[in-house]
């Protein structure tokens, strides 16, 4: 009578049950796969530690032997004499730009798409036209600094015989080129706050900007600043747009201290660049050099990153476990 | 009777104006950074366009100086397609860039593609939460990794210990080595968006799976992987876009970084893709101060810009086809 | 009192409202409530009465969140989201030209489904929309302790002011939000499902707060548990969902509003009955 | 060195007063082939006067003078003489300049030190293999008839692959070597026009000289040329080739002596060039140059890659020439 | 057949079993579930009988889903969850050393809160279990319309057997996931919350789909819905949770186990009566 035609298996008994269920069965297919998976794994993580130990053992003889000149020279013709100071200089600058101009336009371009925006055009529009930005290769922004902030800055933000080619425009190219990251990220860390918490401001009658400064910001930071540290420390390591922008591979006359902003307005180089130089330097003399400038910025750079990270990991246990 | 009740205060609910107006100022303020990212499209394209076209202007009617450095004394938009890229010779050939960006790419790819498939296969779904703890965070610091060490990386380790001793005729620089540090660069990124991707694929699949008596392999091959195609595929193809427009390691690792370079299809040569082309035009230019040759700069940048903003696209696809599903 | 008719959603409710009962301070005239094209709850007439608690019940989806959010236009903050016909507020139309929605809210406050502190100190917590608001800080230290014994948790919560407020218990997290709520002086207090995330005993305490604050304030409150409704409330509004015919979505409506113990003991319309006999949700 | 002190070049730690080391700052751009000197000479001058600072940059000996015959910059560094067009230039915008020879830059031709089948080339051989007209060949034999038609003593080559390693077309090596060696072979045998040009485009050109002379170590039958600097450095990996002009003329090996006094036959000369007006209105240059071609001289020129490489400095009757020239010009 | 004496959570369980009930299938003899080191239920005692639906109830958190998983080892996939205690399926411990967790979830098949169709065709999320296991293909197609019928869902989708399983509504899914269940040719039905997504008439038939199917299979189901369990169950487990003084975790118990009419009628355990009346919960 019934829809149901069963198709139980009748013949259970405890015997033919129990071989099957007990058959214990780890499957050969099963644990090669398991083991394949884990090795592609091991394998990234393998050859970047050998990129790091090669690396390291490389500069050994430079760190080892005169660290504290090497970090005080500048960019120099001679391998026993170079050092990393004004390329570190440049790098610091850079950064200043990067944490100066995208992070608060960033943040707050991030602010308007998550809190404010509408479903307009003009959103969706800014929104698809970001996305596309964080996609376009870090050389074609070169291009932007090169005719925008070389070519038409160079009268105001320029000295004579810097050509433009300022640290003013190597700033404003990666600051530029970091925007969109830090609008990403910074949007994703406002979006993952818990509606639950704007609801409550909005419920004892604040104001939008009120319940973003807040509480969503508030809430939000760690994120954002995961993300931003990480924009940063990509930016620093780019050697592309700044070879276009012009950085110098020569000498750089500028002898200003670490932190005057007198060179702002003079010509500039950078970590990358400067490893750039010495990497295509002639002679084995070269390489140990280059592996410690090397060494210096992976420090920097991958300092941002685990620090972000850890930051990042840090909070999410801590939401995770309230 | 229904007690009318009598409206209050018809201000009563008016607030006040003062915070209304803090609220719009901050408003527009916000507004105004995020269309400073339009802004930035603007100027990209414009200081694309601006160049390029006087380069294609260039061609169609060439200036003198142009004409000086050529051959045969003849110019023309076929100059963008002989057999090598020399600017300094008005030699502009674009298959030669497009065709070594495509081997670095595919190189990069038939690496990074699998490599990071497979650990963020592992890591969303056989790692222990501790153990993909441990193992994520690294991942994602190695992917900042500036490009620079990579390609002294290519240049220094890559190509003499694996390309040479793989391949007796490999130059000490190729693209196939410029492709495997490009694809070492990139394989934390497709780890990453495969795994987001991976991730995302709701457990109550997993559940249904493994409850009807499924195991790992199956779950993950037959369910997750499956279900997670769309987020792969985008994963996939942001990592191309990443790869075709990557410069450094190919500036140093392919051997095209003299601002010239042969038509090849064979990885083992050495050759310039687009990205290296436009480095090495920008720093160094003792052969080309004839200002067509320069500006082929600005062309090579805008056919780059045009093919990564077509991969992003699609890729944007894919992501929101993920977005939709779950 | 006298016995209200029982309501149809086609009448007009001002027609049917009786002399001798109390004020009524929110009216929901005619209403429907829209997400973009889709109307989540349609043609809802729900005059709310002072000093009373007005529980909405209804199958889930059936738009007794939706409605609620209405009241204090916190539906303003969904993309898409859109009200028709009229909802009053001391007589004045919510949706107005000259109405800010900050004000609204301050006025009528809200307690939500699951607890939500913010993530800072108990009293902080309490101060947030006083300070916002404009009051002077000097009246804080007052304002929290009135706001907290109103809430019913001045007393385990006095020694620890300072403290996160997300080192609180379920029941005392939501019993600190209806705190806060309070301490802007509203005059409504909209709660949706706020016992639903809580244990046997905590609701317990919140249920006998509703029944202080009644006093001081008007209450409309969203519930699942019918038991609930029957216990604290005065007046109830039963919706459910039927299929639009024009666009195959299941649409919200309000099948029947009463008092409580009509709509338990009397429902007038059979889907009532079958809901709060259980038959079904 | 003077420097080994560890001076991040703001320290100032001159000998010398302000008044000697005049004041401003200079810049130098041009060639990649000079910079290096002009650079060394820069980091010495820190000793003397430190507060004066020099930007040295290398794009190239044209963009060198687009910049110099502006005005734009101090001191125009060149790997060749100025072009005509160049010198237009810098008469349109009123600028006069001094041209110092400062040192001689041999180019050395090299092959894998596995290679005996060749020891010396003629610069008919250099074309008959590098040419403008040897475009496509792959084999070192598939220019033996060019060459033995050209009167190669040397044809027929060795079959063998020609692999070339040699310098980017942006580099001023890169213009020597045409200039020196193929350009003549190619009127000669093209005629004026030469409409095969005077060198084949068809390898990769690279922009590090230690990556051209990998790529000569790394392949048993490749042929190149760098910078006589940087071959000497590499003698146990590459194999400089001795060069005749001549078929059938003295192979001459690259050599500091040989270089010097000319007798090997791909060598030029490095210039600078210094703008005559700023010698005047910026009173830091002058003194640079005088250190420049005086004090710091010697170790500039010789140690410019280190203590055991370097380009070859000018014999005493060019170096008083030069001396004399600037004397002239700083008045 | 005669009534079972009301069990005690202290009593072993097999003493108390009557004759004439039907079968014992599944036994949980004194079984605690941990996460990490927070048991989150304790002393279980609970057999369950072939061709009968036993239903555990309870509040929120009580444990009942933790249970309900552990039955087929689909707690494994928890890193961290640990089984104390001996639950047996024909007599075979469920948790020995020589068994293989993943026949084990083939036989005692699973059906989970929310719909979970694969994104797949209708055919292949049938397919996917029996292929898997081996089944020649030859037999697939009449494994799909017997499954499909049994689970009372062939007919509205004989004819889109190749379309997605996503464009079904959520009864239909839900209906679907227990033809997908039924393939495996399991002997025992785990569905935890199998109606709580879904609307009254969907859940009208999936009520009479158990109903139907426990001819065959033996089910076990969790539901929040008292009348739900009231409706359609054989035996009814009553869960709660109560503060685990050591460490100040709730921790969820078994409360009373018995015949559901004998629950629901006159329980033995005064927190039974207090939830089932609605005093709670
Ligand atoms: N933000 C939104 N956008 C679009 N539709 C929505 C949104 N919020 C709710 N809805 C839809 O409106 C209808 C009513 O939802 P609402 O949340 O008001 O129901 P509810 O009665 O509160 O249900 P529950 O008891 O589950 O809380 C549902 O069909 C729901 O899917
Ligand atoms: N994966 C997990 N890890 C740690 N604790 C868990 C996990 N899953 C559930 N718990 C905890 O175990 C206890 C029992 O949870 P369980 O989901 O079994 O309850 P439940 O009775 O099914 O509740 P509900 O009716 O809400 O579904 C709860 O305290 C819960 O927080
Ligand atoms: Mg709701
Ligand atoms: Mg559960």
């Amino acid at each position: 009578m019934t829809l149901i035609s069963p198709m139980v298996d009748k013949d259970k008994t405890a015997e033919r049950v129990r071989a099957r269920i007990e058959s214990g069965g780890r499957d050969p297919k099963d644990i090669g796969f398991r083991w394949l998976m884990l090795a592609t794994l091991l394998f990234s993580l393998l050859v970047l530690a050998v990129l790091v130990v090669d690396v390291v053992g490389d500069s050994w003889s430079v760190l080892s032997s005169r660290l504290g000149d090497f970090l005080a020279n500048p960019l120099r013709s001679r391998s026993d004499e170079a050092g990393v100071f004004t390329g570190l200089r440049g790098t610091f600058w850079i950064g200043i730009f990067v944490i100066c101009l995208s992070f608060p336009i960033g943040i707050g371009a991030a602010i308007y798409l998550e809190e404010y925006a509408t479903d307009s055009w003009f959103t969706r529009l800014v929104d698809v036209n970001i996305r596309n930005l964080a996609g376009v290769p870090s050389v074609v922004y070169g291009i932007l600094g090169f005719t925008i902030f070389v070519g038409l800055l160079d009268g105001p933000f320029g000295e004579d015989g810097a050509f433009g080619k300022t640290t003013v425009a190597g700033g404003l190219t990666l600051a530029v080129l970091s925007l969109p990251v830090v609008i990403i990220t910074s949007a994703e860390a406002i979006r993952a706050v818990p509606q639950s918490l704007r609801e409550a401001g909005y419920g004892v009658g604040a104001t939008k900007w009120e319940v973003v400064r807040n509480h969503v910001l508030p809430y939000a930071a760690p994120g954002i600043l995961t993300g931003t540290l990480l924009s940063l420390a990509r930016a620093l390591g780019e050697a592309a747009p700044l070879i276009l922008v012009g950085a110098i591979r020569g000498r750089l006359g500028s002898n200003a201290g670490f932190f005057e902003l007198g060179q702002l307005r003079e010509q500039f180089t950078a970590m990358p660049i400067l490893i750039t130089e010495y990497a295509t330097k002639p002679g084995d003399d070269w390489v140990p050099v280059t592996a410690a400038a090397i060494v210096i910025l992976l420090l920097v750079v991958l300092g941002f990153n685990a620090v972000a990270v850890l930051l990042r990991n840090r909070f999410e246990a801590k939401r995770e476990g309230k | 009777m229904a007690a009318p009740v009598m409206p209050a205060d018809p201000d009563l609910l008016a607030g006040n104006p003062k915070r209304r107006q803090k609220e719009s100022i901050v408003k527009t303020v916000f507004a105004g950074a995020a269309t400073t990212s339009l802004v930035i499209s603007i100027l990209i394209v414009g200081s694309l366009l601006w160049k390029a076209q006087s380069f294609v202007g260039d061609l169609i009617s060439p200036p003198a100086d142009a004409l000086a450095e050529t051959r045969d004394g003849m110019i023309s938009l076929s100059n963008l397609w002989t057999e090598q890229w020399a600017p300094r010779f008005m030699q502009f050939d674009i298959k030669t860039l497009l065709v070594a960006s495509v081997i670095v790419t595919v190189v990069a790819m038939a690496v990074a593609g699998p490599v990071g498939l497979g650990a963020a296969v592992y890591l969303s779904e056989y790692a222990s939460p501790r153990v993909r703890r441990i193992l994520k965070p690294i991942l994602e610091v190695l992917a900042g990794i500036p490009s620079v060490v990579l390609g002294f990386f290519a240049l220094r380790w890559i190509g003499p210990n694996i390309v040479q001793n793989l391949f007796d005729s490999a130059g000490n620089q190729s693209l196939l080595a410029a492709g495997l540090g490009v694809g070492l660069l990139t394989i934390p990124l497709v780890a990453s968006i495969s795994e987001d991707a991976m991730r995302s694929v709701p457990n109550a699949l997993r559940e249904a799976s493994a409850g009807l008596g499924a195991r790992k392999f199956t779950t993950s091959t037959r369910v997750v992987l499956p279900a997670a195609v769309s987020g792969l595929v985008a994963a996939f193809i942001v990592a191309t876009s990443r790869a075709i427009g990557e410069t450094m390691v190919v500036f140093l690792a392919a051997g095209g970084s003299g601002n010239s370079a042969q038509f090849t299809v064979n990885p083992l040569e050495r050759g310039a893709t687009m990205t290296a082309a436009m480095a090495s035009q920008a720093s160094g230019t003792d052969g080309t101060i004839v200002e067509t040759a320069f500006n082929s700069l600005f062309f090579v940048g805008a056919v780059l810009f045009v093919i990564t903003l077509t991969l992003n696209v699609i890729a944007d696809r894919f992501v929101r086809r993920v977005r939709q599903q779950y | 009192m006298t016995e209200v008719r029982a309501l149809n959603v086609d009448d007009t409710l001002s027609d049917d409202i009786v002399v001798d009962d109390n004020r009524v301070v929110m009216d929901v005239e005619d209403v429907s409530v829209y997400y973009g094209d889709f109307r989540a709850v349609r043609d809802v007439h729900m005059p709310v009465r002072e000093h009373e608690i007005t529980a909405m019940i209804g199958p889930s989806g059936c738009g007794k969140s939706t409605m609620l959010r209405s009241l204090n236009r916190m539906n303003d903050l969904i993309e898409g989201a859109r009200v028709e016909g009229r909802i009053t507020y001391q007589g004045i139309d919510l949706y107005g030209p000259k109405v800010d929605p900050v004000e609204v809210r301050r006025r009528i406050g809200m307690v939500f489904q699951k607890p939500n502190p913010f993530p800072k100190s108990i009293e902080e917590n309490i101060t947030f929309g006083p300070r916002i608001a404009g009051v002077p800080k000097s009246e804080f230290p007052e304002l929290v302790e009135r706001s907290l014994r109103s809430a019913a948790i001045w007393d385990e919560v006095k020694d620890r002011l300072k403290d996160s407020a997300l080192g609180l218990s379920g029941g005392q997290q939501q019993r600190l939000c209806i705190a806060r709520a309070i301490a802007t002086t509203p005059d409504v207090l909209l709660m949706d499902e706020p016992c639903s995330a809580l244990d046997p005993i905590a609701t317990g305490r919140i249920e006998d707060l509703m029944q202080q604050l009644k006093d001081d304030y008007t209450i409309v409150i969203v519930t699942h548990n019918m038991q609930q409704a029957a216990r604290v409330s005065d007046r109830c509004a039963f919706f459910t969902t039927e299929i639009d015919a024009t666009n195959d979505r299941r649409t919200g409506q309000l099948v029947e509003y009463d008092r409580t113990d009509k709509i338990f003991s009397n429902p007038a319309d059979e889907r009532t009955e079958n809901y709060v006999t259980g038959r079904f949700g | 060195g003077g420097s080994d002190d560890s001076s991040d070049g703001a320290s100032g730690s001159g000998s010398a007063d302000a008044g000697e080391c005049g004041e401003g700052s200079i810049s130098a751009s041009g060639s990649s082939t000079v910079e290096p000197i002009t650079t060394r000479a820069a980091e010495l001058y820190e000793d003397v006067c430190g507060d004066i600072q020099i930007t040295v940059d290398g794009p190239g000996t044209g963009d060198g003078f687009a910049l110099f015959c502006t005005g734009e910059t101090d001191i125009s560094d060149a790997s060749r003489q100025i072009k005509d067009s160049e010198a237009e230039e810098c008469a349109a915008n009123g600028i006069e300049y001094t041209e110092l020879l400062v040192a001689f830059d041999g180019i050395a031709v090299l092959t894998n030190p596995n290679n005996s089948a060749v020891d010396c080339l003629s610069f008919v051989d250099l074309y008959a293999l590098l040419g403008g007209e040897s475009d496509g060949f792959d084999t070192w034999a598939a220019g033996s008839d060019l060459g033995a038609g050209l009167g190669s003593d040397v044809a027929p080559y060795p079959d063998a692959e020609l692999f070339i390693s040699a310098p980017g077309t942006e580099s001023g090596t890169y213009d020597s070597f045409i200039e020196i060696v193929l350009e003549g072979v190619a009127e000669e045998s093209q005629g004026e026009e030469a409409p095969a040009g005077f060198i084949r485009t068809d390898f990769a050109g690279n922009a590090a000289d230690n990556v051209i002379i990998e790529g000569i170590a790394g392949n048993d039958t490749s042929l190149g040329w760098v910078g006589f600097a940087f071959a000497v450095e590499n003698t146990d990996i590459v194999k400089t080739l001795a060069i005749t002009e001549e078929p059938g003329g003295a192979c001459v090996e690259p050599t500091i002596e040989t270089i010097a006094d000319s007798s090997y036959p791909v060598s030029r000369g490095l210039y600078i060039y210094v703008n005559n007006d700023k010698l005047t209105s910026n009173s830091a240059l002058a003194p640079f140059v005088e250190f420049y071609l005086g004090d710091a001289y010697t170790e500039a020129v010789t140690e410019a890659f280190g203590p055991d490489a370097g380009y070859v400095p000018l014999p005493d009757d060019l170096k008083a020439e030069t001396d004399a020239a600037f004397a002239g010009a700083a008045g």
